[in-house]
């Protein structure tokens, strides 16, 4: 299945570095029902040497979700490397 | 609920228009904080010049209003407003202003503490560094995961 | 000893003038505080229409700078500014604004914070509420010794 | 000898109205080096009637002061009702 795929920050200019200018914001080929948990290990097999911060945190459809969710066809997947706004 | 004032904008801010977003015949006290480009020198890049921010605009609004919804469960918050420049802000001017009217004072300050606290943890907005001799995301700077892990 | 700025005046006050008397490269957050007139209506006196303030000025001046030596020893403060408006001040209209600058945002929420407490405490400034039927002192409405005591 | 007096907020009012338009404000005859802690009878002497919170202040020359300084002539005291700033 099709889901959403952004990226922030450092992580999006290494994404379009390695992938080309529309990898910070792409949609991927999924397993259908995939476990938000599951993701980040496959994001880094799509994306071989992406920095992955240790506190990345998963939103979903802009929402922070457990990494119990169920990815669904269509759902928009935010990698939110540690914020720093204020 | 009450009223909740959110904008991201490159454009300068400005307090004035914030606090009259919130100011209200109820209001007691009005609480204002204001979050500026601090100058520094980094010891081998040089001075700061400005911070660069970026924001996943859609989830900071509604991650923003979430957090705002907290506050008026726990505090009396009459009106709120939380104005977050993006782009490059210079030293000394403000990134971020959050005004918080209530009908007595410690809750206003109590109210504000916790919206710029809480903020700066979750809303996806980040900052790049411009020094003189290099610019870094601040996310850079924080540990990662081993390659390949 | 950093910058403190304090006046008294009839005038309107305007925020963004305390802020401005605050602001510094090396600041990172700005505290503010605003008092507002608050509408409220008394059960035989009606509605609030103003408040009026009077100051003893030359002392009020002295014991707010003494408040602000404080904070300055307790905390990192690089600049404040204290504007109170004496005279009447109409509903929703601030009475008071407080800024404090300082490198952490902790610091300036701390600071503001003390500076309103004390200055509520020890400022000699007195607020007369003018209501619809009648006129009265707040320092009237306190406990008195018995007359001829 | 001569100090001077000055009444705030409703001490004001009233003292006006006991002794005249300028008697918030005013030179009063006291003794030689009284405690400070002695003048609040000294004045509802002068002022008989004349309103007292029990929580009001006394200060000299701009100044909160113990109730053992001893008046000197010249100093401006200042009767300082609850004060009700900010």
């Amino acid at each position: 299945m099709i889901v959403r795929v952004r990226f922030f920050a450092h992580m999006a200019q290494h994404a379009r570095n390695l992938a080309g200018p529309h990898a910070d914001n792409s949609q991927i080929d999924v397993p259908d029902a995939l476990p938000l948990a599951d993701l980040p290990d496959l994001l880094q097999q799509r994306f071989p040497g992406l920095p992955w911060p240790t506190s990345t945190l998963l939103a979903v459809n802009q929402e922070y979700l457990p990494p119990t969710y169920l990815l669904r066809p269509g759902d928009e997947i935010a990698i939110i490397p540690p914020v720093s706004g204020g | 609920m009450p009223d909740f004032h959110f904008s991201l904008s490159t454009d300068p801010l400005d307090p004035a228009r914030a606090i009259a977003a919130v100011t209200r015949p109820e209001a007691g006290g009005i609480a204002v904080f204001l979050g500026t480009t601090r100058g520094e020198t980094h010891p081998t890049l040089g001075p700061l010049l400005h911070l660069d921010y970026h924001a996943y605009p859609e989830m900071a609004e509604k991650e923003t209003r979430r957090l705002f919804a907290q506050a008026a469960d726990r505090w009396p918050v009459l009106a709120a407003a939380i104005h977050h420049r993006l782009g490059a802000v210079p030293v000394g001017e403000p990134s971020i202003v959050i005004a918080v009217a209530t009908p007595h004072r410690a809750d206003a300050f109590a109210a504000c503490r916790f919206l710029i606290d809480e903020l700066k943890k979750t809303v996806p907005i980040w900052k790049r560094e411009h020094y003189q001799h290099s610019a870094r995301w601040q996310a850079e700077t924080t540990d990662h995961v081993a390659p390949g892990k």
